[in-house]
């Protein structure tokens, strides 16, 4: 077994993963945390192909990916705060301000 | 030798990934993600990604699950009831969805692996920079990538006023 | 540039002729719009900070100078018509074409705020401005990338400042939900989309769009990669249905569209719709041509169950501003229509479709503005009851863009689904299907935009109108320019025409120029 | 890769985590010395020759006394995150040569590990050390531990910026992150002259990474009772503070390595096997130095630490990397 | 007058949308200024139509006259390029024609016009423009855009100054119907685009062009087109499943909007039929003139038994529409010189008599407060000057000799024996019962034992309850004007039909000759 052909396997099962986690928690905050793992997964992919073919272009892509993830996170968080700030119970059940 | 620590590596990872996931309270998904983090980091750097691998500790573990944790100390949210969930037609349908993507996924890379073509790692291209280090990576960085890593400056631009603007007001 | 190259050389002096050769392509003219539209973006933070309260209005001026600039200077620029930046981004009519409409549209929600917020009781903040000028900037790049990483940073810039914006109204639980629920599935579906530039990056070890042509091409797609690509095709196809709110992956859209302030709305339905489309149009017949025969069924799918799912569903809303959500999800189907079907007059359809759609939809949205009221109210179709007596320049406006979102002629909204329709129709077989669905949707579409007319002029109201008030000057404007511009492509079709031609036709040709 | 290298990457690592054990423990002697010196005091000197089995007398009684774990604490967290601070406090110091490449011992290098990216790995790995002191704070179940996790984090990620931004201008100045080549390329001059914004900044930074006075804020006693390891007892309080102790040794010695020199010699006196001595005297004087401004310096506000990291260290950093830059680049 | 390059069709279309454009902008002038100025726009267009009809007086020309291009968008072949041959000559001044009885008409004593009539009167105008610009495009998607463009002013005059409460469904119901059809027949000119442009050609929708490359289509395709444009013109006619808008259109809109509605949009679809049908895709015309036929004897055996069984005098009228129009498309598929020329001639008298028709029920209506046929009765005693209105009108429409509609619906029956003698039998049935229910309604009216109701004038609609009873007066000096000229039109085209055939035929059957030779080398 090659080394990319296991890594990328392990990166196709994190993302699987992060999307069971995102669909199925409700926890606002464990979705954003699933949604880091889809990403890493991503990253993971990336390097592995990198690797395969010895340039520097995926891992510039996970660094593009990381940044991005940073600034992401900063938003979201923020958002999630705002929005949970007078509450108690965090739940994505609760967001229902809109209907239909 | 090397393959063992893969294994390993592989294993937690997966393991931790589950574990964000399954954990009940939002602070042991947090910490599972840390978990998954550190090892996705360790195997960037058996792939020879050496840069990738601090670069994931630094920015991934060292701000933005910091961030995470913060978020989550702060809202300190009670714990949910996955498995006890109402809706069973959405759990099953993620279920499923996750399942498919799975198959589709891995199984095709599995593949890959037993029918198709092998991957081979092939770093090492004569002549220029060894594969994975600094050097290589700066220097695709800074000539090949120059632009879209100086957007990225435009997207940190941009979160940090969205910080600013969700932070400040009460 | 010296500076960068002597200062890589310290790493082990290993500078090859080559990088060298890679540094001196950097065209930084190229890119003016979104220079212009970054040094605005600090200078009106800087402004934000002297600016004493009382003066604050200014701010909305000088950014919407900052986006006329923006989308002007693109017309100073001399475009090569080749890839730049190491292929990185493209050069050419449709970057043009796109700029004046990204712009144009960022003009107008720039406008269109000011009196909307004031409205609302929000102080006005340089923040908001700038903000609205990143995403711009940031669709713009989405519209010119040519290469993956462009793309994904281009994307990501404008959905965080379009996160920002949405959830922007502070005191609205509705703004911050909906800016919770954008990015929640926003980046879900981001992800989606990195897997699959990840994996189609595995199967040829480039990023760039052309390269992955020139690879396709060159390569049978039942080859060792083709596994890879397909399933790479699956999962970017996955995450532009989502950004592109086409059916099964719709259901963010309604929701954000009704929590987000109205000129965001606006924004996000016109603009950033048009920067998806022709990055989709990039990637998929431009980067993925060579396979098209296998996305164009995923795409007859799409575009079918989009516009049947859309027009349904929007029939059954009395919220007018959800239900321009669902009417832009149905949209959303028609454009697919003519990307799917991969020939000239469905690029060109799709291109003018998206010029039609930004003035009559930001139209229709600056009547919405225009009868909000402070705490969201106004908004139920009931609401629009007797604007025609009321107020007969907004009611007309209003007529005249829900018109041609039916695609009634000879408004532009006609042309827009001629030409979109008559890419299927030339494309023939199976696609004359997609004419035939849009036809009938058409119908139920025109039921729903109706529902509001019979409103405005055809039923009799006893009831006080709260709609007598006075429409500020820039939201005069904006219905202005949107009334006109909705007329005038009708009229003029064929002038704009040209240039849509022009521009769609860099779509495939400057893929097979590179590399 | 193969099972001797392992063998002997366990046993330096082992090494490496017995030095720094034994380092902490003298440290808290030295300190409680030193500044009883400095306050006309004597300090603990009972205990062996001068107090010397002090520090052992402390351990038994850490490592006997019972701990506690109140009931309000999330109990696995409480439990995991002393062991965090104190492992990633170790492990951070894998990359630090203490001495020359001709310094053989059986053929090993006195180093754990020479990685191309070694001051990033430094870096990334003591980025960690939020979480112990987070997680402890928060799995505490007591407010003022988490408000004290809390700043504590804000402060360290807030003075990361400063720090690692002040090390890139050493970085420049080498060209490696290779901390052997960075020690190798202060042959001529050591960087802390050209380089003198960046030391202080890096100083500075250094004092509040590490959470002590006049940066100790989290663990201040009047306002926070004792932050995040207010709690805790035995040795799992021990875990904590032996972290604190063995970053202090970190910071310094990444200082030492990337201003003073490493482990040369001061004007190449003597052997250059003799590095890991000059190494642990340059240490010494930095601990020192800790402890000398702890006995001097009253503690900052809250808010005045945060304008202060953010608004004159981060700048007075990125100008430094900027000048650098420039000067490399027009002299190159 | 230079014929070549005067633009007297632009002129023809784009008057009424000045006029119109000028009853909405101008500020504070007093309703009657106004209706005078729309007044004064309608006989304008009407005088100037006739100067195009003139064109063809001498009986000889064939082919296209008057003919304007301009190129607008050329993707999709579309120029802007009109032009007219007599068929169409006769339908324009048809149309100025009627449109000009329904201003006339729509004063505010006689149209139920109360409010906003200015806007009423603008909508008016554009609808008779974008009609011109129907009946004189030749390029087919100009002729789709002013089809699609008849229906914004249809659906705001139905829906805005309907009678009942039900307006504004019907109003609805009329632009679904029509859009589904008329979207089914944009696909198909797409689909013309792409077949017969030759690649790298500029694609053209130009008629003539359109025609010739037609014929080197398949058979199949050909067939596809042609039920995609039939479509269209099947509901807008409208033929019998896709009629169920029409009946309640014409009633709940008022009166000058049925005139319009009746009198000429209904001749669209017809005048589709014959263009775009017949003539543009003469194969399979051919292939489906016996369905086609079958559906037009339907609508005449259909909306003659529905009109029998109505009990409301404008209703009846609208079946009386849908059976009338039955006939006209019976004569367009009968694809001979006679069915044809019929056809066109049966769409200029149907065009005159069922305005007039619905007038005079409207004038009755105004008197009697109802349109319910059970409560009116033995009317003739109390006004025998509208009886005697009532008397030619109802004789024109059953088809007496020596009145218009006979010519027209004798010169049908004939084709269509031409074609099929069943069609001719079952055609002769639908006479029939056009004189059964129309003597009914005369009879009821006019004849019966008078009934106590119509005394007092009856509270229809709210909207007519502002309105004060009317005077129970015989024909006023406003009607006269009204009809009478009608009236004239009625009696001179039946003495003398030639005045519309003469003109025609040589048209008709130049085509008719075209379409032969285009087809015989296919065959």
């Amino acid at each position: 077994m090659t080394s990319i052909t296991f890594t990328l396997v392990i990166s196709a099962i994190v993302f699987a993963v992060g999307t069971v986690g995102v669909l199925l928690r409700r926890n606002p905050l464990v979705q954003f945390m699933s949604i880091e793992l889809m990403l890493n997964a991503v990253n993971l992919a990336f390097i592995s192909f990198s690797g395969r073919f010895g340039t520097s272009e995926g891992q510039v892509f996970v660094l593009l990916v990381l940044t991005v993830a940073a600034a992401e996170a900063v938003v979201g968080l923020a958002i999630i705060v705002a929005m949970f700030r007078h509450r108690r119970r965090i739940d994505v059940d609760d967001i229902h301000a809109m209907q239909g | 030798m090397e393959q063992v620590i893969l294994v390993i590596l592989g294993m937690l990872a997966v393991g931790s990934a589950l574990g964000v996931v399954l954990m009940p309270s939002s602070i042991y998904s947090a910490l599972m993600l840390l978990f998954n983090l550190i090892s996705l980091a360790n195997l960037f750097l058996m792939l020879h990604a050496q840069f990738i691998f601090a670069a994931q500790l630094l920015i991934y573990a060292g701000a933005i699950l910091v961030l995470f944790l913060f978020v989550v100390t702060l809202l300190n949210p009670e714990g949910e009831h996955i498995f006890r969930d109402k809706r069973k037609l959405q759990r099953a349908g993620a279920l499923t969805l996750g399942l498919v993507l799975l198959i589709i996924l891995a199984g095709g890379l599995i593949y890959l692996i037993t029918g198709g073509p092998s991957f081979d790692f092939a770093p090492d291209k004569p002549g220029a920079y060894p594969y994975g280090t600094v050097e290589a990576f700066g220097a695709g960085l800074f000539t090949q990538f120059l632009l879209p890593f100086e957007l990225t400056s435009l997207v940190l631009l941009v979160a940090l006023i969205g910080s600013v603007v969700l932070g400040k007001r009460r | 540039m010296n500076l960068l190259i002597s200062s890589s050389q310290l790493f082990q002096g290993k500078i090859t002729p080559e990088d060298l050769d890679n540094l001196g392509k950097i065209e930084w003219g190229a890119l003016w719009p979104a220079w212009v539209a970054s040094l605005g973006i600090l200078l009106i933070l800087m402004v934000d900070l002297v600016l004493p309260q009382a003066q604050r209005r200014l701010l909305a001026w000088l950014s919407l100078l900052v986006a006329i600039a923006s989308g002007a200077s693109t017309f100073i620029t001399d475009y090569s018509k080749t890839p730049l930046f190491q292929g990185m981004v493209a050069a050419d009519d449709l970057s043009r074409f796109m700029a004046v409409i990204i712009f144009g549209t960022v003009a107008l929600a720039i406008m269109a705020s000011p009196d909307y917020l004031a409205r609302l009781g929000i102080e006005v903040q340089g923040e908001y401005y700038a903000l609205i000028l990143a995403a711009g900037c940031g669709m713009w790049l989405l519209s010119i990338a040519t290469n993956f990483m462009i793309l994904f940073v281009a994307l990501e810039l404008f959905s965080l400042a379009l996160y920002i914006l949405v959830g922007f109204l502070p005191r609205s639980l509705r703004s911050h939900e909906a800016g919770f629920k954008y990015f929640l599935l926003s980046s879900f579906a981001s992800a989606f989309m990195l897997y699959g530039i990840a994996l189609l990056f595995g199967a040829y070890g480039t990023t760039s769009y052309s390269g992955l042509r020139s690879q396709l091409a060159a390569n049978s797609i039942h080859s060792q990669n083709g596994l890879l690509v397909l399933i790479g095709l699956a999962m970017l196809s996955v995450g532009f249905a989502f950004k592109i709110s086409a059916v099964p992956f719709h259901m963010w859209t309604p929701d954000v569209y009704e929590g987000a302030p109205t000129p965001i709305t606006a924004l996000m339905a016109v603009g950033t719709k048009a920067a998806i489309v022709v990055a989709f149009l990039r990637v998929f017949n431009g980067a993925l041509e060579p396979i098209a025969a296998y996305w164009q069924p995923i795409l007859y799918v799409l575009a079918i169950i989009t516009m049947i799912g859309g027009n349904l569903l929007a029939m059954t809303q009395t919220n007018v501003k959800r239900m321009l959500a669902y009417s832009a999800v149905a949209h959303a189907g028609y454009i697919l229509i003519g990307i799917a079907a991969n020939n000239p007059s469905g690029l060109q359809g799709v291109l003018f479709y998206l010029l039609s759609y930004s003035v009559m939809t930001t139209g229709a949205f600056a009547v919405v503005i225009a009868l909000e009221g402070p705490r969201g109210e106004g908004l139920e179709v009931a609401d629009f009851t007797g604007l025609g007596r009321a107020n007969p320049w907004l009611a007309a406006v209003m007529t005249l863009c829900l018109l041609s979102l039916g695609g009634i002629p000879p408004t532009a909204g006609f042309f827009g689904k001629a030409l979109v329709f008559s890419g299927a129709v030339q494309a023939g077989g199976w696609q004359l299907i997609l004419p035939l669905v849009g036809a009938v949707t058409s119908v139920i579409a025109v039921f729903y935009y109706f529902r509001i007319v019979v409103r405005m002029y055809l039923v009799d109201s006893l009831v006080k109108l709260p709609l007598a008030r006075r429409t500020a000057f820039s939201l005069g404007l904006v219905l202005l320019v949107a009334g006109v511009g909705t007329i005038a492509l009708g009229l003029l079709a064929g002038f704009a025409l040209n240039w849509v031609e022009q521009a769609a036709a860099t779509v495939g040709q400057l893929v097979a120029i590179s590399k | 890769m193969n099972w001797g290298n392992l063998t002997e990457y366990v046993i330096k690592a082992l090494i490496i985590a017995l030095g720094l054990l034994g380092a902490f423990a003298y440290m808290t002697w030295f300190e409680r010395r030193v500044v009883a010196r400095m306050q006309n005091r004597i300090g603990p000197n009972r205990v062996g020759f001068q107090g010397l089995l002090q520090p052992i007398a402390d351990g038994v009684k850490l490592i006997f006394k019972e701990q506690f774990i109140p009931k309000a604490a999330k109990k696995p967290v409480f439990i995991i995150a002393p062991m965090i601070s104190l492992i990633v406090a170790l492990s951070a110091f894998a990359v630090i040569p203490v001495g020359p490449a001709s310094l053989n011992i059986f053929g090993a290098k006195p180093w754990l590990a020479d990685l191309d990216i070694g001051i990033l790995y430094a870096l990334a790995v003591s980025s960690l050390a939020v979480y112990g002191i987070t997680l402890g704070g928060w799995a505490s179940g007591n407010k003022y531990s988490l408000m004290g996790a809390i700043r504590s984090a804000a402060q360290i990620i807030s003075y990361e910026l400063s720090l690692g931004l002040a090390l890139l201008g050493v970085v420049v100045l080498a060209g490696s992150l290779n901390m052997n080549k960075i020690v190798e390329a202060q042959h001529r001059i050591w960087f802390f002259i050209p380089e003198i914004i960046a030391f202080v900044v890096y100083v500075v930074a250094a004092f509040a990474e590490v959470n002590r006075a006049p940066f100790d804020l989290p663990e201040a006693e009047q306002e926070l009772i004792a932050g995040y390891h207010t709690e805790y007892s035995g040795l799992r309080f021990a875990m904590f503070f032996a972290s604190e102790y063995i970053n202090m040794i970190t910071v310094s010695s990444i200082a030492t390595t990337f201003f003073l020199g490493g482990w040369r010699p001061p004007f190449d006196l003597g052997p250059l096997e003799l590095g890991p001595l000059w190494f642990i005297l340059k240490i010494v004087v930095f601990m020192f130095l800790f402890i000398w401004i702890r006995a001097t310096l009253p503690r900052f506000k809250y808010d005045r630490l945060m304008k202060f990291g953010w608004q004159v260290l981060l700048p007075l950093a990125v100008l430094n990397l900027v000048l650098t830059s420039i000067v490399v680049a027009l002299t190159a | 007058m230079n014929l070549a390059t005067f633009p007297l069709l632009s002129i023809l279309i784009f008057l009424p949308f000045i006029g119109a454009l000028l009853l909405v902008t101008v500020p504070s002038v007093p309703e009657k200024a106004l209706y005078w100025l729309t007044v004064g726009f309608a006989a304008l267009s009407f005088g100037l139509s006739l100067v195009v009809l003139l064109t063809f007086a001498d009986g000889t020309k064939t082919g296209f006259y008057w003919v304007e291009r301009l190129e607008w968008v050329r993707a999709l072949g579309l120029n802007y390029q009109l032009g007219v041959d007599s068929i169409s000559a006769w339908l324009v001044v048809l149309t100025t024609f009627v449109t000009l009885v329904a201003v006339v008409a729509s004063a505010d004593r006689f149209g139920n016009i109360q409010s906003r009539s200015r806007f009423f009167w603008a909508w008016l105008l554009v609808l008779g423009g974008s009609i011109v610009g129907v009946f004189t495009s030749i390029n087919l998607l100009l002729f789709y855009l002013f089809w699609e463009l008849m229906l914004i002013p249809a659906y705001f005059m139905i829906g805005r100054w309907g009678a009942t409460e039900l307006r504004v469904s019907a109003a609805i119901r009329f632009v679904l119907f029509t859009l589904a059809g008329s979207l089914l027949m944009l696909i198909a000119m797409l689909a013309l685009i792409f077949t017969t442009t030759p690649a790298g050609a500029a694609p053209s929708l130009d008629f003539m062009t359109i025609r010739q490359a037609v014929t080197g289509l398949s058979q199949e395709t050909q067939r596809w087109m042609f039920l995609a444009f039939a479509a269209a013109f099947i509901v807008k006619v409208p033929l019998v499943p896709f009629h169920s808008w029409q009946p309640d259109a014409y009633v709940e809109a008022p009166v000058p909007a049925t005139v319009m509605l009746a009198g000429v949009m209904s001749k669209t679809g017809a005048y589709g039929f014959l263009r775009f049908g017949v003539l543009l895709f003469p194969g399979p015309a051919r292939d489906f003139a016996p369905p086609m036929c079958a559906l037009a004897l339907i609508s005449i055996l259909y909306g003659a038994l529905a009109a029998l069984g109505c009990g409301n005098l404008k209703r009846l009228l609208a079946y009386s529409s849908l059976s009338h129009l039955g006939f006209v498309v019976l004569g367009i598929f009968a694809i001979n010189s006679q069915g044809i020329n019929g056809a066109v001639l049966q769409m200029v008298n149907h065009g005159i008599t069922t305005p007039a028709l619905f007038l005079a029920a409207a004038a009755l209506a105004s008197r009697t407060g109802t349109n319910d046929l059970d409560k009116m009765g033995g009317l003739q005693r109390r006004w025998p000057r509208m009886g005697a209105l009532f008397l030619i009108l109802t004789l024109a429409s059953l088809g007496l000799p020596g009145l218009n509609q006979f010519a027209g619906e004798f010169l049908i029956l004939g084709g269509a024996f031409e074609a099929s003698s069943i069609y001719a039998i079952f055609g002769a049935i639908g006479v029939v019962l056009a004189a059964w229910y129309m003597m009914r309604v005369f009879q009821t009216v006019w004849h019966s034992p008078e009934e106590p109701l119509v005394a007092e004038p009856q509270v229809v609609t709210p909207r007519q309850a502002v309105r004060q009873a009317v005077p129970s007066t015989d024909m006023r000096l406003g009607e006269y004007i009204l009809f009478v000229p009608l009236v004239v039109l009625v009696i001179v085209l039946g003495v003398a039909p030639i005045l519309v055939t003469g003109v025609l035929d040589s048209t008709v059957s130049d085509w008719l000759n075209q379409t032969a030779a285009l087809l015989t080398p296919k065959r």
